[in-house]
């Protein structure tokens, strides 16, 4: 709890910073709030605290949601930096950053549906923000309208599948709702509109992690905004979004799940063989990026499909493993930016300009197409052995051929690398991005070889 | 009387009213038709017995939201029939698909039938008991809507204001 | 002694590696010497081993060198068998190959890459006693496929000639083919008697009933090994390309030994070849089919080695055609009786070459009985042996042949009797051609004319003698002298057919062959000595069957257009066409065919908001009514 | 102990040699494999070859997994620990005329392979398998995407999505089986082999491990990635793939499939062997049209150990000893043949049959030295190659005699093949180019004596070979034949 | 006061929200002004609204009309974000038509 809170004043400090003038120190100020944000949610550990009626409940799976999220921007701070000190709306993008992850901390921990709309409408109020904000680039206005419509017009949908659930059981207590749920699937009186309410939560969450066949507005909203920020939505935003579905799946709607994981599986299985394919023909690495986090998130879809007692670790081992390497990803895209080109073949040059890159782009690259000994696989195997354990090879196979895929454009990142630039001295990175690559792709490592520490959290 | 009539017509006039927002050809109309259908809507709340949310419904949707939309209307002076619109054959699919939508909605939401019988209490929407709701069970959720208020708040802040190049 | 039997092998390869490692620092007096020594120092221990095997009942010893091969129950020690047939293939093989090797001293001396002859040379006087010695069928694969190494490397030893070395190849490609069967035909040995030793093998086959069906598998495959080395139909046509080596290993391998390794296989299994009366009978006729047939080509060749390798090839035939009537000893006499006069006639031959300054072709010789006088009489002695003219060595051994066939089938006797006619008359013809009439080479050749040093002469006479003499180890019983060869090797023979032929037939048989013998001398003689009948240019015109003859009934021809080439369009089409187009191609049209996919797909991204939304209601629509209401 | 020593020297090595200066880590390299070579060679010493592992080493490493650190040797796994550590110091040494750049990497990468397979043949852990399986596809993969010819790019990305196709397969295996051990579930090796498949499970999970190692090894018609990757990288990375790597698919074979799906087996292994020898027969006649001489290796290569596949799939003793003899002979025949191919190529510039020739006018040693390999490589009898085919042919004509006849078209098509290369490249009148052949260099010498040497030992004394796989094997196809 | 759930059933509501909501989406698809589509996605949420106070009122449990209460304030902020937008775009592509964005595709 003290977490949310911290996170929560830290933004509204930060909205104040331009005000009271403390704008120079208020990125120190950031990072020492979230450590100590951080702090607290290490030492709540185990202790399984519920507060407010119930409101939210900081198990050890919030817990660790919220100090992978925290750490996530915690590394995506390291190149943000260039964007706030560039921006003159610094204190504003700053607050609005730290509401996302406030709404992003919501929606790891909530045990009240009303707790989770809040949450997720505070993330997603100030993502929408965020991805126009910049407002003289045509394209981030677009993403941001784009992003906007779509959300709302989702979360219409969502919210249609929450009051029918509200209807059936007359609490939004998750607890409440979930033993409401299995009483009535025993007594065989559960009306027919909870099925509705649930697959339209489905929907609308299906929405907010980018599944085919409601991605459409991923790819657009990835390109459009600034890469900085899109780099906070495939990481942290996504992280949260899908502790949010697993915590509200497995915790009200466990006993349906032989009524909803079958779509789900067909749905997970067309959103990675979707993102992948897509990803194939890209030309600009930020697009590329945004098809595969589609396809990540057919692989994470996976462990909610499976729903068994290791899936909460998988999709947290996915998460992690998945956020770090893409941040590391996204350093080299910000450079991209920086440098005003974001295809591919800018790329050229890379590895003579910066000696030894290419080791750690290939640890990252590696990491996410999901190859020993990077994190990446470890977390992709705890996929596929959720997956099998309950039975869905045809979905692994599935995984593994799209994951096939995965590595023939990911590693096209490192052949372009490998070139030289016939023309101009080729690509370069600062220091922030150069060492973001590094530490991303230490702890993929360091992740993939003790995975244990993450493995056996059993969240 | 049939005591059941209100609600006929309410939610014939609340669909018309809706219909006409996606049908009619100028913004405005469409403004002002969805100002009727909230009041409309309104009346359902009144129906139901749901007093406070009826008044915060009048204010906020038809106080603010409503006069926001037509304030914005009238910036980007849009009163005349500027819009482009969709060609036939989308606005076709697009009544097909939404038709659909709303055959296969209303197919599955069925069953409110097997509910147990309905509560006979009365006082569920006074200002008193919402009240006890929101500063008791929902204090935290509504304090931080305060923060979704804030974040919206900035972000228009952010977005509305002319960039210092 | 006995146990000493691993130094008759190891002293060649002793030799091999000396004058192998050496090489260049060692002029050919000094490669030869010590080559020839090597094989001399063998042949020395191996009379000494006869002496004593060939003691009145000695047993076969095995020597065991060490454990080779073991797996399972498989066990393939690599071991010696010294018993009578070993010992006396000991003796041919170092014999015959010391003459040789000292021929080569003298043959080779003009070779600047002599060391590298006598090596190989030497290293296949090392093979092909491990052929002989070895006491299970693995040790003589092992010697079976080495002699065709040396085989190779020997006919290709002049690898600056493309043709040589084609030849080289095609010999060791052709010897492969009936490797396979002789290793399959081990493997069902393996299956059926649990083991590849001779000695097991044998005393388990003695108890089998005849024609086992795996018996006669057996000695099929082991058969179409024998085809391969021993030049047998179909698998004959390396061994007249194979005269592009040296003539001295010309006369050793293609002659006297190698050649030989499939008849003594066969000897060596006799027990499976006399429990299989249909397998014999197919050798026989493979036998005799060959013999006719080679004979016939040779009738037409003015190569004089090419001739000569007909001739072998002929000869061949007559063991097989032995080998199939169950008369396994006279195999063997006809293998020692052949080794002597076929390696007199090679080296008679190289003799020629040598003093014609390397001129092969009949056509360009002639009158050379003066020039070369010795090699002229020894070269008579070869001829008059191998046409079969009593008492010379060739006649005993032709003779047992035909009276042991008469018994078995007359009709097969006719074919052989001919076929024997047919040697005389091609023998004759080189004979005629090459020593009589006028000289026919250019002046050049004519002025460096002369006889072989004494090297290669000392070799001549000393096989000439045996050509001559050699016979007399296997007299028939009309002469009631013992048949030395038949009590020698009676131990290791399982079943000695008892049928002789009567003594009546005997002499009519070899009255009959004097008589022809001389009505063809003398027919040859007078057709091309007195009437100095000139075998035809090869640009002239010839009648249909001369020209099928001497294209050799366009065997070569036929396998190209049949295997050869079939084969090399097949796997380039095939290459081509499935594994580039095909097998490749689906990888690689997978990768093409994704990226078409995702440039399609990509299109489904309009970029419209209406369109996306669209989707999402679709399928909202799709999910509700599949999971809702189907 | 010893197991450890074995398998982080070279990964120790590996990171130093990023440190060291460029002139010297070829040299640091090679001691290392050496140093590796000698820790071998004295763990030989201790190896008692009963059917036991040994010299286990056991940690958990995902206790609540049941994965662990296990590794140990048997007398399988101790002679491709052999093989991979014998011909390490051998393709260091080959290297040394080449300048690569940036030497440091290469010799990193190469010394990071050599962990990786050493680890792939030691796991006792089905999960640690499959890391170190995958691991050693990502030094080979750099080594061919940095320093390969003109059409790595796409090459090396057609073989690594080709082998990880399979390698995902397997996972999907090898998860599966996992989630069928009874009680905490383990990957210990000796679990997984006890543990009881139905029968319809072991049929398709046959195909997950047979793809996989099918790929690797490869069989027809999952060979396609082959050719090309070998033509396309360089001589090092080739060496190690054709020497060690594809004896990993081998391995794989009796180690991680034949014991646990008996059933399986017996259902597809007739399909299988089929596929095996097919393959052999045909990649002979692929050999026979090839132009390129790294091709025509390459296609030799997918003949040999298709042969060396169907021993082991024959379950015969003398099949599977066969394989294990022939795993090692052409290990070493094709580094020493690549090797000539490279020493070609070097002096050349070429490796198109058509335009060499003749060289065996200009070059003693090197002729006979090609000749001994290439001999060793046609099976000829005291070489090493005969007495692994000889073995296998035999086992498979156990199997059935039809497909032995067939498969021994291979000892025809090989001699055909070979014959022809080496005709091409040494024989005939020198070529314009190739009268300046030169002499071998010290370095290149002794890579060839010593694989000179190694073939004809191998071929005069297999015994130490047999002995040491030979309880191990029986053990083995007892248990199989057991459920049987 | 008796509330009108007492003289017709929960399903008539259930059913008026659904079409309510239907036609909001039906706009959402119908139209290209960006406008519109808000108010259309306001329909649709008002639809939620009524059937959440429907249900409120049918279990007498005041926190569905909470939660109507909490939509409406994220719809008021929604609102005002979006219009920011649209005001934006509107300044830089003098348009409000949704499909003249179609600059992101592919």
């Amino acid at each position: 709890m003290n977490t949310l809170i911290i996170i929560a004043l830290l933004g509204v400090a930060a909205m104040m910073a331009d005000a009271l003038r403390f704008k120079k120190i208020l990125l120190p100020l950031i990072v020492a709030g979230l450590l100590a944000a951080l702090g607290f949610a290490v030492a709540a550990w185990n202790s399984n605290l519920s507060y407010y009626h119930e409101m939210v409940l900081f198990n050890n799976y919030s817990l660790a949601f919220s100090s992978l999220l925290i750490v996530v921007t915690l590394l995506w701070m390291i190149i943000s930096k260039k964007y706030f000190s560039s921006s003159s709306n610094m204190a504003e993008h700053a607050a609005l950053v730290l509401f996302v992850l406030t709404g992003a901390v919501i929606m790891t921990a909530f045990s009240d549906l009303s707790m989770f709309f809040v949450g997720l409408e505070i993330l997603s109020i100030s993502l929408y923000v965020l991805a126009a904000s910049n407002k003289s680039e045509l394209r981030s206005n677009e993403a941001g309208m784009k992003y906007f419509l779509m959300g709302s017009f989702a979360t219409g949908f969502l919210l249609f599948g929450i009051a029918l659930i509200y209807g059936t059981t007359a609490t939004f207590n998750l607890a409440k709702i979930a033993s409401s749920i299995s009483i009535s699937e025993t007594a065989g009186n559960t009306p027919m509109f909870v099925y509705t309410g649930v697959i339209l939560i489905m929907v609308g969450l299906l929405f907010k992690v980018s599944a085919a066949p409601f991605h459409f507005w991923a790819p657009d909203v990835y390109e459009g905004a600034p890469t900085i920020i899109t780099a906070f939505m495939a990481t942290v935003v996504k992280t949260a979004a899908f502790a949010a579905f697993y915590r509200l799946f497995s915790t009200c709607f466990h006993d349906l799940t032989g009524f909803w994981s079958h779509a789900m599986a067909v749905i997970a299985a067309i959103t990675m063989l979707a993102g992948n394919i897509l990803a194939v023909y890209q030309k600009s690495l930020k697009r590329m990026m945004a098809y595969s986090s589609i396809a990540h998130a057919g692989y994470m879809l996976m462990a909610i499909v499976a729903m068994n007692k290791i899936s909460a670790n998988a999709v947290f081992m996915y998460a992690a493993a998945y956020s770090v390497a893409s941040m590391g990803m996204f350093a080299l895209m910000q450079s991209m930016t920086d440098a005003g080109d974001e295809s591919v073949d800018s790329l050229k040059g890379l590895s003579k300009n910066n000696k030894g890159v290419i080791v750690f782009l290939s640890a990252l690259v590696l990491s996410m197409a999901g190859i020993p000994p990077m994190a990446g696989f470890f977390a992709k195997y705890y996929i596929f052995l959720g997956a099998i354990q309950s039975g869905y090879q045809w979905l692994t196979l599935v995984a593994v051929l799209s994951s096939l895929i995965g590595v023939y454009y990911y590693f096209r990142v490192i052949f372009v690398s490998l070139q030289d630039n016939t023309e101009g001295s080729g690509h370069t990175l600062n220091k922030g991005q150069w060492s973001l690559i590094i530490i991303a792709s230490l702890i993929s490592l360091a992740m993939g070889v003790l995975p244990g520490l993450l493995l056996t959290l059993s969240l | 009387m049939n005591p059941s009539l209100p609600f006929f017509v309410l939610a014939t006039l609340s669909v018309f009213s809706a219909l006409m927002v996606v049908l009619s050809r100028k913004p405005v109309h469409s403004v002002l038709y969805l100002i009727f259908c909230f009041f409309t809507i309104g009346g359902h709340y009144l129906l139901l017995n749901a007093q406070f949310l009826f008044a915060v419904h009048i204010i906020v949707y038809a106080g603010a939201i409503m006069v926001l939309f037509l304030f914005t209307l009238m910036f980007i002076n849009m009163n005349k029939e500027l819009e482009p619109h969709k060609t036939n054959l989308l606005k076709v699919a697009a009544t097909v698909a939404a038709g659909c939508l709303l055959l296969v909605m209303v197919g599955v939401t069925k069953g409110a039938e097997k509910l147990a019988a309905h509560s006979t209490r009365s006082d569920v929407g006074t200002v008193a008991n919402l009240g006890k709701a929101l500063y008791g069970q929902y204090l935290l959720p509504f304090e931080l809507i305060s923060i979704l208020l804030l974040a919206a708040m900035v972000g228009a802040v952010l977005l509305g204001k002319k960039s210092v190049e | 002694m006995v146990q000493f039997a691993w130094l008759i092998p190891l002293l060649p390869l002793l030799g091999f590696i000396i004058v192998g490692v050496l090489n260049k620092r060692l002029n050919v007096a000094m490669s030869g010497g010590i080559a020839t020594a090597a094989v001399f120092i063998s042949f020395m221990i191996s009379a000494f081993i006869f002496g004593e095997v060939a003691h009145e009942g000695s047993i076969p010893e095995r020597v065991v060198l060490f454990d080779w091969i073991s797996s399972g129950d498989l066990s393939i020690p690599f071991s010696f068998l010294i018993d009578r047939l070993s010992v006396i293939m000991l003796m041919v093989v170092t014999g015959v190959g010391t003459l040789i090797h000292l021929y080569s001293i003298g043959y080779m001396s003009h070779e600047q890459d002599h060391p590298r002859f006598f090596s190989y040379l030497n290293l296949f006087v090392f093979f092909m006693l491990l052929l002989v010695l070895g006491s299970n069928y693995i040790v003589m694969f092992v010697g079976w496929e080495g002699v065709g190494l040396c085989s190779y490397l020997l006919i290709g030893f002049w690898f600056k000639n493309i043709e040589y070395s084609n030849a080289a190849k095609k010999a060791f490609i052709m010897n492969r083919i009936g490797d396979l069967g002789l290793l399959l035909g081990v493997f069902l040995i393996y299956m059926t008697f649990g083991s590849v030793n001779f000695s097991d093998v044998f005393s388990a086959a003695s108890s089998l009933p005849q024609n086992n069906a795996a018996v006669t598998a057996i000695c099929l495959l082991l058969f179409v090994g024998a085809m391969g080395k021993s030049a047998q139909i179909p698998l004959y046509t390396w061994l007249p390309d194979a005269m592009a080596g040296p003539t001295p290993v010309s006369a050793l391998i293609h002659a006297a030994t190698m050649v030989t390794a499939g008849i003594y296989m066969v000897v060596r299994s006799n027990v499976l070849y006399a429990l299989s009366p249909d397998a014999s009978s197919i050798v026989a006729f493979v036998g005799i089919a060959t013999a006719f047939f080679a004979a016939t080509i040779g009738l037409k060749q003015n190569d004089i080695k090419k001739v000569l390798a007909y001739s072998t090839v002929s000869q061949l035939g007559y063991m097989f055609v032995a080998l199939g009537v169950g008369a396994y000893q006279t195999a063997l006499f006809h293998v020692i009786t052949h080794a002597f006069f076929k390696a007199l006639l090679f080296l008679g031959a190289g003799s020629v070459i040598h003093a014609m300054s390397g001129e092969q072709d009949i056509r360009r010789m002639g009158a050379l009985k003066k020039v070369l006088p010795i090699t002229h009489l020894t070269f008579l002695i070869g001829t008059l042996a191998i046409a079969g003219l009593p008492p010379f060595a060739g006649f005993f051994s032709k003779d047992e042949i035909l009276a042991k066939v008469w018994m078995y089938s007359p009709i097969m006797f006719v074919i052989l009797a001919i076929t024997s006619v047919l040697t005389a008359v091609y023998m004759f013809r080189l004979y005629w051609l090459t020593f009589y009439g006028e000289f026919r080479g250019s002046e050049h050749q004519k002025s460096h004319l002369h006889e072989s040093p004494v090297t290669m002469t000392l070799p001549l006479i000393v096989l000439a003698v045996l050509s001559a003499v050699g016979g007399f180890i296997g007299m028939p019983e009309l002469f009631h002298a013992p048949h030395f060869l038949n009590e020698f090797l009676a131990p290791v023979i399982f079943k000695v057919s008892h049928e002789e032929a009567s003594h009546a037939f005997e002499i009519a048989l070899m009255s009959v062959s004097v008589v022809l013998l001389a009505v063809i001398m003398y027919a040859t003689y007078s057709y091309y000595v007195t009437k100095k009948v000139r075998p035809e240019e090869d640009s002239d015109e010839l009648d249909s069957f001369a020209k099928l003859l001497s294209n050799k009934y366009y065997v070569d021809e036929v396998y190209a257009a049949l295997i050869t080439k079939p084969l090399d369009k097949l796997a380039a089409f095939v290459y081509k066409f499935i594994d580039q187009g095909l097998i490749d191609g689906t990888v690689n049209n997978t990768g093409t065919a994704l990226n078409g996919i995702s440039g399609q797909l990509r299109k489904l991204q309009t970029g419209h908001i209406g369109a996306y939304i669209f989707a999402m209601v679709i399928g909202i629509i799709t999910i509700l009514v599949l999971t809702m209401i189907i | 102990m010893i197991t450890l020593l074995l398998l982080f020297v070279p990964l120790v090595a590996s990171l130093a040699c990023l440190l060291f200066d460029k002139a010297k880590v070829k040299v640091f390299a090679l001691g290392t494999s050496l140093v590796n070579l000698g820790i071998l060679a004295y763990s030989l010493t201790l190896f008692k070859s009963d059917m036991s592992y040994q010299f286990l080493v056991d940690y958990w490493w995902v206790k609540d997994l049941g994965i662990s650190f296990k590794l140990g040797l048997d007398g399988i796994s101790i002679l491709l620990v052999a093989l991979t550590n014998f011909l390490m110091p051998l393709i260091i040494l080959s290297s040394f005329r080449n300048d690569y750049k940036n030497a440091n990497a290469f010799y990193s990468l190469m010394l990071f392979m050599q962990f990786a397979l050493i680890g792939v043949f030691a796991a006792l852990d089905g999960f640690l398998f499959y890391i170190f399986w995958e691991l050693a596809l990502i030094p080979i993969y750099f080594i061919c995407l940095f320093w390969g010819g003109e059409d790595r790019v796409r090459i090396t990305l057609k073989f690594f999505i080709y082998t990880l196709t399979g390698s995902l397969l397997m996972l999907i295996g090898l998860i599966y089986v996992y989630l069928q051990t009874p009680g905490t579930h383990s990957f210990d090796i000796n679990v997984l082999y006890s543990t009881a498949l139905s029968s319809a499970d072991q049929s398709w999970l046959f195909w997950c491990f047979f793809i996989a190692f099918a790929i690797k090894i490869p069989i027809f018609p999952l060979h396609s990635w082959q050719a090309d990757t070998y033509t396309d990288s360089p001589t090092q990375g080739t060496m190690l793939l054709s020497g060690i790597m594809l004896k990993m698919g081998l391995y794989g074979l009796i180690r991680w499939m034949i014991p646990f799906l008996p059933e399986g087996l017996e259902q597809w292994g007739n399909t299988a062997m089929i596929m095996s020898i097919i393959g052999v027969v045909y990649a002979s006649c692929m050999a026979l049209v090839q132009k390129d001489f790294k091709r025509l290796i390459a296609y030799s290569s997918v003949a040999h150990v298709g042969l060396i596949a169907a021993g082991i799939l024959s379950l015969t003793i003398q099949g599977m000893q066969g394989a294990m003899v022939q795993m090692l002979a052409h290990g070493v025949n094709v580094v020493g043949i690549f090797f000539i191919a490279d020493i070609i190529f070097r002096r050349m510039k070429t490796r198109n049959l058509d335009e060499l020739g003749g060289l065996a006018n200009n070059t003693r040693v090197f002729t006979i030295l090609y000749l001994i390999i290439l001999l060793g490589s046609v099976a000829l009898p005291l070489t090493n190659g005969f007495v692994g085919e000889f073995l296998l042919l035999n086992g498979v004509y156990q199997y059935d005699a039809w497909m032995a006849a067939f498969a021994g078209l291979t000892i025809i098509l090989g001699a055909v093949y070979m014959l022809r290369s080496y005709q091409k490249v040494m024989l005939g009148e020198p070529h314009a180019r190739s009268i300046e052949f030169t002499g071998l260099h010290l370095t290149e010498k002794i890579v060839l004596v010593v694989v000179a040497l190694a073939i004809i030992v191998g071929g005069i004394y297999p015994k130490p070979i047999l002995q040491t796989a030979g309880p191990a094997l029986e053990d083995l196809l007892a248990q199989v034949k057991d459920i049987y | 006061m008796n509330s009108i759930l007492q003289y017709i059933p929960l399903n008539y509501y259930v059913a008026l929200a659904a079409i309510l909501f239907a036609i909001g989406v039906m706009g959402v698809l119908f139209r290209r002004n960006a406008i519109i589509i808000f108010m259309c996605i306001e329909l649709m949420l008002n639809a939620v609204n009524m059937l959440l106070t429907a249900f409120s009122t049918f279990h007498g449990d005041e926190s569905g009309q909470v939660m109507v209460f909490f939509i409406m304030a994220v719809a008021a902020a929604e609102v005002a974000v979006g219009l920011a937008i649209l005001v934006m775009i509107y300044n830089n592509i003098r348009t409000v038509d949704i499909d003249e964005l179609n600059k992101l595709k592919g």
